[in-house]
């Protein structure tokens, strides 16, 4: 029989880890070895996740390639398949088909700078490319990431923050909205643009990937121009509603452009082409 | 309608209004909505019997509405459709201005809502020759045969929301056969999605159809669902008494007596 | 083939039905168990597309039942409840829907025995209409494919 | 292949209907329910009308159905279950009376299709098809076929165009393909050999309205255009536009369930609905019925020829027919070539 593109692999749900309210993070192995054997993807990729009678969902893969084995994927509890998908217990089998989409180019990076710029939940996208950059660190000079959340209870993976700021090879700032800082908050207060234009970070030999809600983004962009960087150097991921990943429903279009296969990674100079349309 | 155009000249020139709804000629011998912004526009306007479009249904669309103040070229169907999103607070006479057109082609303006409704109760909302004829013979079904028939019909129907997209009562912003958490109604067309929109749409309605059959006109596979109303329009008005559209009525659905009769409650 | 065992769903209200059905219980009362019953906190909260949605997923007959007129906990909610189970009911028939599987009842706190008769007397009249295969075929859902409990 | 004409008798098209019946073929011919003629399973040739212009809806969905399984799930104890549709089950279809736009739009279909990933579910669905053409002897205001590439006796997309010489005469067969010349084989007596008949002079005259490839190179630089809001003010977002378009292709993936079994489903869905690109934040980039006129217009004129080499549009009008509020896309294509940016 020939392949159908609709097929999910089945996965069974190894480990859930809680995250922030309404947030979790899924690892997830497939449940047949020979998916296992056959599936690769590369940093920036996306898939569709299912759960059996509700429907499927878009989201990244947010666990790194250079670790093999799993994917993990983490998402926020907002419609109907993301809540279906939070009822599920560990060992509950869920469907998943991928990778779609472009990669972050990663290997061209070689021997630059990394900046990363996340706001909330736009971490795990970014995520798989730290880890990605973090596990062959030798690549790379210095790598600065700055994540910031409405409060200190929203920030996501709060365990590999803390790896991330003992580590002395990666610059860590985290910073939440003003009003959003618990007692004992010692990162930043303030918004994800305003902390990036405080800490200036040089622009030259390096790669800025913004991710994050679009207002955050619009508004990260500008700053990031004043400090010198090039349109071509500055990458970010659109999330538009997708159905089928490849490239045939129709939804995820931005003017010629299908996010699910000229993206999800687009460069700053590649996103001022196309119509505003995401 | 040579009244109609200078109305709407004044209308505009005047600045009353931002946009008058009317109709103009369209393709293959079919007219269609015309928004009159600009005077020069207004001369296009025409009005005949060929305009049956409900135009009421673009009084709640945000593009229209946000435009500002509107006039409407309004046929017997679409002032009844008027008073009863008056009723539900679509519409009122800050945003919107009537030029009525009589069943006698006559245009007449209306100061406010008000003499709108006197106007509209002069008029009962009946059901044509070939409606009633069609709903005898439902009646004379058995329920077996009514059941084969609705699914028959509803069968072609391929969901693309024409009726409820020329509805003037269906406004809402998201619709139940939007809502995905419960997902009331199944998404796909099929048998059994085709008739749970069609009853979901029926319910929704009764009370508030107006009987413009805007919804069947709209139909590109002519299914015959204005059926499904006017027989809830004509159920309603034996159990809960005459109904019309009213400003400041009580909305069959959403209210009762405490003597309302039924023969099937044990 | 087993016997047809018809699948009830009974859709109460928490004050008056729902207590009657407790009573029927504690009275010791011995009705037909092919009833489930689904407790609102009032008839006026009972949706029609609930009735639509027992249907599809498989119920041969459904009971409706709350407080009887001006027993309402809430005052009118029985009373809105009517008017629309009054418009469901000749839309039902209008579509051809079985209005026979469909049993609406005012049961009170106090009325154990109405509620068995009702359940009893549903249970026995779905029993001989069948089951509903007329829906059933339209929501393509296969007969007896989830057994019992 | 080198088409191979052939005569076919007026009444030798029963003889060749009765053929195929007799060799179990599944016939999907334009039959007349509520004074609409759709494509439905024919049983009798008597039943099949001819004369029409264009029938209301497309012959897409014999390849693209409105709503076709994906798979099926069963959830047990030990487990979780899942069957794809078996492709064997596909039956295979003569789908009779096609007008040569819906048969170009086939292609147009699979382009969308193919594209990059291949959809084994639509291939073989069309691999199944035998296309029977009919070319138009008709066509009314609001046809428009040679605007954009195509004409009333177009062969593409058909396996054997049948072209009317004259009324009530008889039928030009045109072989065009393989599918088509195992037909033939079926009932070789009835495809007589002919002289050479000129068929363009009983097809329809379309007049070519506007310049296809103008309109392309004008929307390149008209998306900004305010004449997007104009022409879509009247626009109602419903679906109709979409789900009688030939070419339109645009689809939902739905899940339904019961108890522990269901299927996943692939329905069609529609550009022109607002909720088609609402995300579930709530925002929605294509938030307003202009920007979603503009991306049907886009799409079929721009976007796809750029990027799949074909126009989204065969000259059909069905959409215009079939519009409750009489947007017409010939008259909106017209004015966009008009307007000055």
């Amino acid at each position: 029989m020939m392949d159908n593109l609709y097929m999910p692999y089945l996965m069974r749900i190894e480990r859930i880890t809680y995250e922030a309210p309404g947030v979790k993070t899924f690892m997830l192995r497939f449940v047949n070895e020979a998916d296992q054997a056959k599936f690769s993807y590369k940093a920036g990729q996306f898939g569709e996740y299912s759960v059996y009678g509700v429907g499927e969902s878009t989201f990244c893969i947010a666990s790194p390639p250079t670790r093999k084995g799993y994917i993990e994927c983490t998402f926020r509890q907002t419609g109907k398949v993301t809540n279906a998908l939070s009822g599920c217990e560990e060992g509950s089998i869920i469907g998943f088909r991928g990778p779609y989409g472009n990669i972050f180019p990663i290997d061209e990076w070689k021997g630059k700078n990394l900046l990363f710029i996340a706001g909330g939940i736009a971490l795990p996208p970014m995520r798989c490319v730290i880890w990605n950059a973090l596990d062959m660190r030798e690549n790379f000079k210095d790598v600065t990431i700055i994540y910031g959340a409405r409060t200190v209870k929203d920030l996501v993976y709060k365990d590999e923050l803390k790896d991330w700021e003992l580590r002395k090879d990666v610059k860590l700032i985290t910073t939440v909205d003003p009003g959003g800082e618990s007692p004992d908050w010692h990162g930043e207060i303030g918004f994800v643009p305003t902390v990036v234009e405080k800490i200036a970070p040089s622009s030259k030999d390096t790669i800025a990937i913004v991710c994050g809600p679009p207002v955050m983004i619009k508004y990260t962009f500008p700053v990031l121009a004043k400090l010198g960087f090039a349109d071509e150097n500055i990458y970010t991921t659109l999330e538009n509603r997708m159905k089928c990943g490849f490239g045939k429903c129709g939804r995820c279009n931005v003017g010629r452009v299908y996010v699910c296969k000229d993206g999800p990674v687009f460069t700053l100079a590649q996103l001022k082409e196309l119509p505003d349309e995401y | 309608m040579v009244d109609l155009i200078k109305r709407a000249k004044e209308l505009i020139e005047s600045s009353a209004v931002k946009v008058v709804i009317g109709y103009e000629n369209g393709t293959g011998n079919r007219t269609r909505a015309l928004f009159v912004e600009k005077t020069e526009d207004a001369d296009k306007l025409i009005f005949d019997s060929r305009c049956i479009q409900n135009l009421a249904a673009y009084v709640t669309k945000r593009e229209v509405k946000d435009k500002g103040k509107m006039a409407i070229a309004a046929t017997l169907p679409v002032m009844r459709s008027i008073i009863q999103l008056a009723s539900e607070f679509q519409v009122n006479d800050n945003n919107l201005l009537v030029l009525g057109i009589t069943p006698e082609s006559k245009l007449i303006e209306f100061e406010n809502l008000v003499e709108v409704e006197t106007f509209v109760h002069q008029y009962q909302i009946e059901i044509d020759a070939r409606n009633k004829e069609m709903l005898d013979r439902l009646d004379n079904m058995t329920k077996a045969e009514r059941w084969k028939f609705w699914i028959d019909e509803l069968a072609p129907c391929f969901k693309c929301y024409a009726c409820r997209a020329a509805c003037p009562m269906c406004y809402c912003h998201r619709c139940t056969v939007d809502f995905n958490q419960p997902q009331w109604i199944p998404v796909p067309s099929h048998e059994l999605g085709n008739l749970e929109w069609h009853i979901m749409r029926a319910i929704h309605l009764t009370g508030r159809c107006i009987d413009c059959d805007a919804c069947y006109n709209a139909c590109p596979l002519y299914i015959p669902i204005n059926l499904l109303t006017k027989k809830m329009m004509l159920d309603a008005r034996e159990h809960f008494g005459g109904y019309q559209p009213a400003l400041k009525g009580e909305h069959l659905m959403s209210t009762y007596k405490p003597d309302d009769k039924e023969n099937f409650i044990q | 083939m087993a016997e047809f065992e018809p699948k009830i769903v009974a859709f109460v209200c928490n004050w008056c039905t729902y207590a009657g059905a407790d009573l029927t219980g504690t009275s010791r009362i011995k009705y037909a168990s092919n009833v489930r019953i689904v407790r609102f906190p009032c008839t006026g909260r009972i949706d029609y597309m609930l009735l639509l949605k027992a249907f599809d997923e498989g119920a041969d007959g459904i009971i409706v039942s709350g407080c009887h007129p001006n027993d309402c906990h809430y005052t009118s909610g029985n009373f809105h409840a009517r008017r629309r189970w009054i418009m469901f009911r000749s839309l039902c028939d209008f579509t051809g829907i079985d209005t026979e599987r469909i049993k609406f009842s005012w049961v009170s706190a106090a009325e154990g025995a109405k509620w068995a008769d009702i359940v009893n007397a549903t249970v026995a009249s779905v029993r001989e209409l069948g089951p509903y295969s007329e829906y059933k075929k339209v929501a393509k859902y296969p007969e007896r494919e989830v057994s019992h409990g | 292949m080198n088409i191979d004409k052939r005569l076919v008798r007026k009444d030798s098209l029963e003889k060749l209907f009765d053929i195929l019946k007799q060799n179990s073929k599944k016939i999907f011919a334009p039959s007349t329910k509520n004074g609409k003629i759709s494509f439905r399973d024919a049983e009798k040739f008597s039943g099949i009308v001819t004369g029409y212009v264009q029938t209301s809806q497309s012959s897409k969905e014999v390849a693209f159905p409105r709503t076709e399984k994906i798979f099926d799930y069963s959830k047990s104890k030990d487990g979780m279950s899942v069957k794809g549709i078996d492709l064997k089950d596909i039956p295979e279809v003569i789908l009779w009376g096609v007008r040569p736009c819906d048969a170009t739009g086939i292609g147009e279909l699979s382009s969308v299709f193919n594209w990059d990933y291949k959809d084994e579910i639509y291939n073989n669905r069309l691999s199944k098809i035998t296309v029977f053409g009919f070319s138009c002897n008709n066509s009314d205001e609001y046809c428009f076929c040679t605007s954009v590439g195509g004409n009333p006796g177009n062969t593409e997309g058909s396996d054997i165009l049948f072209t009317q010489t004259g009324e009530n005469s008889d039928y030009l067969a045109e072989i065009i393909t393989e599918k088509g010349l195992a037909i033939v084989s079926l009932a070789p007596d009835l495809f007589e050999i002919t002289n050479n008949i000129e068929k363009n002079k009983f097809l329809a005259k379309v007049p070519v309205r506007f310049n296809h490839e103008e309109i392309k190179e004008k929307l390149d630089k008209f998306f900004e255009s305010k004449e997007w809001i104009e022409q879509s003010l009247r626009c109602i977002g419903c679906g109709a536009c979409a789900y009688v378009c030939p070419t339109c292709a645009c689809f939902d993936i739905q899940d339904e369930a019961h108890g522990r079994k269901g299927s996943r489903v692939r329905c069609w869905d529609s550009c022109g609905f607002s909720h088609f690109t609402l995300h579930t934040s709530g925002h929605n980039p294509r938030d307003v019925q202009s920007q979603r006129w503009r991306q049907r217009i886009m799409h079929k004129f721009s976007y796809m020829p750029e990027r799949l080499s074909v126009y989204g549009c065969t000259g059909c009008g069905r959409c215009s027919r079939a519009c409750p509020v009489d947007m017409n896309i010939l008259e909106h294509l017209i004015s966009i070539q008009e307007v000055t940016v």
